[in-house]
């Protein structure tokens, strides 16, 4: 089903999957984001970049509806998303990770996705109440689409073990399975390499690729790690105290004097 | 105007007094995020404490008018109030030790619960003796005593099983647990308060001369109330000096930004923490023990109830954790008990306290003073 | 088809059980005991609505008889107040006969329900501003002002309440039946929601509200459906309790009753629909057994308390549950086989 | 749906067993016709909570009288069991150890409660299982209207009322403000007839403000009755708030006299308001160390050496409960609820030591009620009213 969206929109509708208008966010007389304009084509796997505190996760809230811009659009597919509510938000196709795991902890695998996977329930409350066959056709539904992204995401094996129980890695992986669930249109992936060794990099790096490409997701990821992001980024926009400074080819943004002097120091 | 003015002195005054309570209550969840329910009950304790003092431990003399036993008598009045205040804040460090602790820590049920029983039984036995044998009431006495006893013992051959379910399952507790904690601590001293006190409602005489002073237009201040609204600011005074000049107090500030980090910044948590129960304690004896004293109402172990809800009342209003919050909550509280009560609306008072303070809330849910913080994300 | 039949079965067998258990209970039964147990019904009503709103969703509401208050004040206004005043123009209300006494009841439960479920809605909405320990005394601050207004109004008998509300007698062999008819259908109505995907949201709502909001969790709708269901479940024990123990004053619903309720739910494992019986069983009947303490049972049941919390911080279940099948464990099974 | 059902058969098995438990204590108790050891008697009080000194007094006063007519060898040659409860000063839990007392215990008659809020709870189930009740100080008069087995040995509020709107009037106030508790039934209902029967004579009602029981502060509705001039004021209450309630008064310069009713009467007035109510008055049942009456001066000596301190009027209904269940007992045609209830319905000109005990058509008593007067520290007897002078 996601992808029959995924190409209806596509074909229907030319036009950019995300696009931030001059977007600014002050908390109190400091702007954290400041006069942003970023634009996400349908299929692209974009890069977010910055050295730290320069308002990358900010840019994250603001698309996904924690916090309302000071000022600006934000327009998923055409359409303004600034103000609405992140569950309005999130049901019409954004979904997110975080960058410090928020997993339900005390649920098992299963669970998690399973709740991710609720926005595509046809039961109303009343079934769940009555456990009716509606009900009892859906759920099971949910929970073989659920147990199928488990297992394109090698997640199966622990599918019935609670969430915090298991080792950071996976953790992490359970927090893509989980976006994935809701079938999003754009996946933004807030540090999904955090405290990952070399190793568990590379294979997060296949992992990316593969469910971009089995999902036909859009990603935008931020990312500290700059092999990763190198590594399969098609584009990458570079933030520093809350502006853009640079965004390109990975390559050129590797030779770009301003990101270098952002990161290095003048 | 007259009758205004009047009522405006007296929500001053019972402001002062719940700005007194909410104190405690406010830094218990500046540095622990605690509801802190027993607070209440810690200042119906220091009550009966001036009870305790005023009519059996200490000399105080009839008042007549030698002048020499009046003088006599505040300075008792001065020693009951330490006393009080002493007291009660070594209850809130065992409150603090005995309850609280062990959950924040995950201990469950240490060794230190079976010694501390053990020396509070004889206190609670010599106070619960005075009491019921006077009145011909003690026939359950032994009884009781024996159960508790056996209870102990029992207790003490179960530590194995304690330790063993302790071990298996603590997990981080919740705020839930912690509330509920502090509400059977608070039910604890309450119901010990029957035990230990008795059930009748006690009465503290007239220790210390009172005065009625008429200031502009016929309004009246009366001595005791005046005594109770500067002890009140004194206190608050002292309190803030601690909390912003004083080591402890800068500790205090920082676990209420952040516990971990002042964990690792080398403050002992856990003695700033029981430094914050006594001073909180301290305040809710004092209180307690001037209106005893001062005001002669009834002290009963329920005593510390309605006053600590609506001190409490008072924290949130001004934001609990916050200092100035209290105070100001306090008067708020005070104020508007002293209008709505003087109004026909007068039984709805206490409707009303709790109206603001759900409005308050929803306008602005930290309370007036607090700081909203907003989740990372 | 097979599982409709199932069902009607045991829709029927719950039926006639519970009418042959309150009519034996009734005739053989001392009234002391009668009494006890259906006070145990109305409170497990109770715990396992307040675990709805408490456990499962994770909002912290603490004022739970303020719900329990509206409903029996609601439910005892219909039978003393207002069925006489339209029981002349429509005398199929007249009470007396069994139709008459269930017709009466059906309507003092829906009344007292609905307005349990709206005080519900009006005190959830709160809940989307205030988390945790604010949230908490709001809570406790409607139901202090429930209180008060009860003490106030004349109507309903001031501090006095209201006594000798009518049992509703031909139906009075039936309190047993009524109260755990109510009791099933709570604890039910707690697992079928639990169990389904969309429950599962409501979990995701305790564990994590962010979270749940990003993964398009209306965290809005559901803390109020919960918050609506479980008050007018709460309401519905307030209609049983003022019928079956025929009295009813403020001091009932005080703040110590929100208390109490509170502990159960706590006490049992927050979370645990098994817990919040169990404990709220225990928690009727333990003072009961401890009566001939006197007041010391108190003094116990304190310590115990803190005992508890302190080695036991989960509660007797945790969020485990007793009698729920495993249908979680089975589903991998079966996709085992179809793959 | 099987876990509902082992649930549901939990729940069965559960109440199986407290069924089964109940059954049994049924099969002991009534041995069979005849078979009766002693005559069960039940007595409910509050021996704990907000109001324990007054359940206390009754109690205690109750048992005296048992034990007195169980010493003079018992009714019928059966000694009288008295089997008591505690209701924690809870309506709620007054209802469930009534319905024990009278279950479990199988009592004949139940007698019970000073305070009316439960007396009121109580008072349906022992009209429901036909159970004479007996209430030695319940006031209000809504208690002895739930029914023909409800019986009061002490006058109503609206008597007392009355009396002291009479006494107000007599006394020459013009304008008297008033003072309740809200949450007290008792004051609610005194203020309410006081008010209606004061104007009827005559006097105006300047105003009327409310505290809780429990409350601490008075000074704003004090000051609020200040500002009506008032003559005097009425504060139907029970004494634990009375004497701080005269203290603050007097603190903001209310001075007139207080008024007050049968809740004042406790040795701890004093101790809690000073000299606070030196010269205030209040009514109370006709029980004084005042009284040169040798029956009275007997139950203060006889109380005193048992319970080691003076009786109050509380403990001395009490006692004539106590006496009057006994001597119908010994009027009953058969130790059944029935025959006890109608010896206690003709009870006529029994000999209490607060009056004689006639019980009217209404099963109430008809009293009188005496004013007393406090002086320093003192009360002082300062007048009787007969239930005759109220009617005229």
């Amino acid at each position: 089903m996601a992808t029959q969206t995924a190409e209806d929109g596509g074909a229907i509708r030319i036009m950019s999957v995300l696009e931030m208008r001059d977007v600014t966010k002050k908390f109190g007389g400091l702007a954290a984001v400041s006069g942003l304009n970023l634009v996400v084509e349908p299929g692209e796997l974009l890069g977010l970049i910055g050295p730290n505190g320069a308002g990358k996760t900010t840019v994250f809230n603001l698309i996904t509806g924690v916090y309302k811009p000071s000022s600006g659009d934000v327009l998923f597919q055409g359409m303004r998303v600034n103000g609405l509510r992140p569950c309005r938000i999130a049901s019409s196709g954004i979904c997110r990770t975080f960058q410090n795991i928020r997993l339900f902890k005390q649920l098992n695998v299963l669970d998690n996705v399973r709740i991710a996977a609720h926005l595509h329930t046809k039961a109303n409350l009343l079934d769940s109440i009555l456990r009716n066959n509606r009900l009892m056709t859906n759920d099971r539904e949910l929970t073989e689409f659920s147990l199928m992204i488990l297992r394109s995401l090698k997640l199966e094996d622990v599918s019935d073990q609670r969430s915090s129980d298991l080792p950071y890695g996976l953790q992490r992986r359970l927090e893509i399975a989980r976006a994935i669930a809701t079938k999003p249109r754009l996946l933004l992936l807030d540090e999904p390499a955090a405290g990952m060794n070399p190793q568990e990099k590379v294979e997060l790096m296949e992992l990316v690729r593969s469910v971009r490409r089995d999902y036909q997701l859009t990603i935008l990821l931020i990312e500290h790690d700059m092999r990763v992001v190198m590594g399969i980024c098609e584009r990458i926009y570079v933030l520093d105290y809350g502006e853009l400074i640079a965004e390109g080819k990975p390559e050129a943004i590797r030779k770009d004097p301003r990101v270098l002097s952002a990161y290095l120091g003048e | 105007m007259r009758i205004f003015i009047q009522q405006l002195i007296f929500g001053i005054q019972l402001g002062s007094l719940y700005a007194l309570i909410a104190l405690g209550y406010t830094m218990v969840y500046g540095v622990l995020s605690l509801i802190n329910f027993a607070h209440g009950d810690v200042y119906m304790v220091g009550a009966y404490i001036g009870f305790y003092a005023c009519t059996y431990w200490l000399p105080f003399q009839r008042l007549s008018a030698d002048p020499h036993a009046t003088v006599m008598n505040i300075i008792l009045a001065v020693v009951v109030l330490l006393l009080s205040m002493l007291l009660c804040g070594v209850l809130g460090v065992v409150i603090e030790r005995f309850a609280y602790r062990p959950l924040r820590n995950g201990l469950g049920i240490t060794d230190a619960h079976f010694w501390g029983f053990a020396i509070a039984l004889p206190v609670a036995f010599h106070f619960h003796l005075f009491h019921r044998l006077s009145d011909g009431a003690g026939r359950f006495l032994f009884g009781i005593m024996w159960f508790l006893l056996i209870g102990m013992i029992v207790g003490y051959a179960l530590r194995p099983v304690i330790r063993w379910i302790s071990l298996r399952t603590v997990l981080s507790p919740s705020r839930l647990n912690a509330l509920i904690t502090a509400i059977g601590v608070s039910l604890l001293l309450e119901n010990g308060g029957w035990l230990v006190f008795g059930p009748n409602p006690e009465f503290i005489g007239t220790m210390v001369p009172e005065k009625n002073f008429k200031i502009l237009g016929g309004v009246i201040i009366n001595s005791s109330q005046l005594a109770i609204l500067v002890i009140s600011l004194l206190l608050m005074l002292i309190l803030r000096h601690i909390v912003l000049y004083t080591r402890t107090g800068k500790a205090m500030r920082a676990i209420s930004h952040d516990i971990d980090a002042a964990k690792m910044m080398g403050i002992n948590t856990d003695q700033v923490i029981s430094v914050t129960f006594a001073i909180g304690g301290a305040l809710a004896g004092a209180g307690g023990m001037m209106v005893g004293v001062l005001t002669h109402v009834q002290i009963t172990p329920l005593f510390g109830l309605l006053p600590g809800i609506k001190a409490f009342v008072a924290a949130v209003i001004g934001g609990p954790g916050n200092i100035p919050g209290a105070v100001l909550g306090g008067i708020i509280m005070g104020v508007a008990e002293a209008f709505v009560g003087g109004s026909s609306f007068s039984t709805y008072r206490d409707a009303i306290a709790f109206t603001i303070l759900i409005i308050i809330l929803l306008v602005r849910p930290a309370g007036l003073l607090g700081r909203n913080v907003t989740e990372k994300v | 088809m097979r599982i409709l039949m199932l069902r009607v079965i045991a829709i029927l067998v719950t039926f006639i059980g519970l009418y042959m258990l309150s009519q034996f209970v009734t005739y053989q039964m001392d009234p002391y005991y009668f009494q006890v147990l259906i006070e145990c019904g109305v409170y497990i009503i109770l715990a396992v609505s307040l675990n709805l709103i408490n456990g499962i969703t994770g909002q912290f509401s603490i004022g739970h008889a303020g719900f329990f208050a509206v409903g029996a004040y609601v439910g005892a206004a219909w039978t003393m107040i207002w069925q006489p005043m339209v029981v002349e123009r429509y005398s199929f209300l007249q009470m007396g006969t069994l139709h008459g006494d269930i017709l009466n009841l059906l309507i003092a439960l829906i009344l007292g329900m609905t307005s349990a479920g709206m005080a519900g809605f009006v005190v959830g909405l709160p809940s989307l501003r205030l988390r945790g320990d604010y949230l908490a005394i709001a809570t406790l601050g409607f139901a202090e002002v429930i209180y008060v207004l009860l003490l106030n109004i004349n109507s309903v008998g001031g501090a006095r309440g209201l006594n000798g509300i009518p049992t509703l007698i031909s139906s009075g062999n039936l309190a047993l039946f009524w109260v755990f008819l109510f009791v099933i259908i709570s604890i039910v109505l707690s697992r079928n929601i639990m169990q389904s995907v969309r429950g599962l949201t409501w979990l995701s709502v305790r564990e994590d509200e962010i979270a749940a909001d990003a993964m398009g969790v209306d965290t809005t709708k559901v803390k109020v459906t919960a918050f609506v269901i479980g008050s007018a479940l709460a309401g519905a024990a307030g209609v049983l309790y003022a019928h079956f123990l025929t009295g009813i004053s403020p001091d009932i619903f005080s703040m110590n009753t929100s208390i109490l309720i509170t502990t159960m739910v706590v006490l049992g494992g927050s979370g645990s629909v098994t817990g919040s019986v169990i404990a709220a069983i225990v928690l009727i009947v333990l003072p009961e057994v401890l009566r001939f303490l006197k007041n010391d049972r108190m003094v116990i049941y304190s310590v115990l308390l803190i005992v508890m919390m302190l080695t036991r911080p989960q509660g007797i279940f945790g969020t485990k549950e007793i009698g729920f099948p495993k249908w979680r464990r089975k589903q991998p099974k079966t996709e085992g086989r179809s793959a | 749906m099987k876990g509902t059902y082992m649930l549901a058969t939990g729940i069965l098995a559960v109440s199986l067993v407290l069924c089964g438990y109940g059954c049994r204590s049924h099969g002991v108790k009534i041995g069979g016709p005849g078979g009766l050891q002693e005559i069960p008697v039940g007595d409910f009080s509050s021996l704990t909570g907000d109001t324990a000194t007054f359940g206390t007094s009754t109690h205690n006063g109750l048992a005296l009288a048992i034990e007195q007519a169980n010493a003079a060898g018992g009714v019928k040659n059966l000694p009288i069991k008295l089997y008591t409860e505690d209701d924690q000063s809870m309506p709620d839990v007054a209802r469930t150890v009534v319905t024990k007392l009278i279950t479990e215990d199988h009592v004949i008659a139940v007698v019970g409660e000073v305070a009316s809020t439960r007396s009121l709870a109580a008072a349906p189930i022992c009209q429901q299982y036909k159970i004479p009740m007996i209430t030695p100080a319940s006031t209000n008069p809504a208690v002895t209207q739930k029914g023909d087995y409800i019986f009061r040995t002490c006058f109503t509020d609206d008597f007392q009322a009355a009396v002291m709107a009479h006494f107000a009037h007599d006394q020459g106030y013009k304008r008297v403000a008033v003072f309740k508790d809200i949450r007290n039934d008792y004051s609610i209902g005194i203020a309410k007839i006081f008010e209606a029967e004061f104007t009827k004579l005559g006097g105006t009602i300047t105003g009327e403000q409310t505290y809780q029981e429990g409350d601490t502060d008075f000074k704003a509705q004090l000051n609020t009755l200040k500002g009506q001039n008032p003559d005097a004021v009425l504060i139907p209450g029970y004494y634990s708030e009375v004497g701080t309630i005269a203290r603050q008064a007097r603190e903001i310069g209310l001075n007139v006299p207080l008024l007050g009713c049968d809740g004042w009467d406790s040795p701890k007035l004093i101790q809690a308001a000073g000299n606070a109510l030196n010269g205030c008055y209040f009514s109370d049942h006709y029980f004084s160390k005042d009284i040169k009456d040798p029956a009275m001066q007997k139950f203060f000596a006889d109380y005193k050496a048992k319970y080691g301190y003076t009786p109050d009027a509380l403990a001395a209904l009490g006692f004539d409960a106590g006496n009057l269940l006994v001597d119908a007992l010994k009027r009953a045609k058969s130790l059944t609820p029935s025959d006890l209830r109608d010896a206690l319905a003709t009870t006529k000109d029994f000999p209490g030591i607060t009056g004689k005990i006639t019980i009217d058509a209404n099963r109430n008593a008809r009293k009188a009620a005496i004013i007393m007067k406090i002086v320093g520290e003192k009360k002082v007897l300062y007048k009787v009213y007969t239930p005759e002078e109220i009617d005229q």
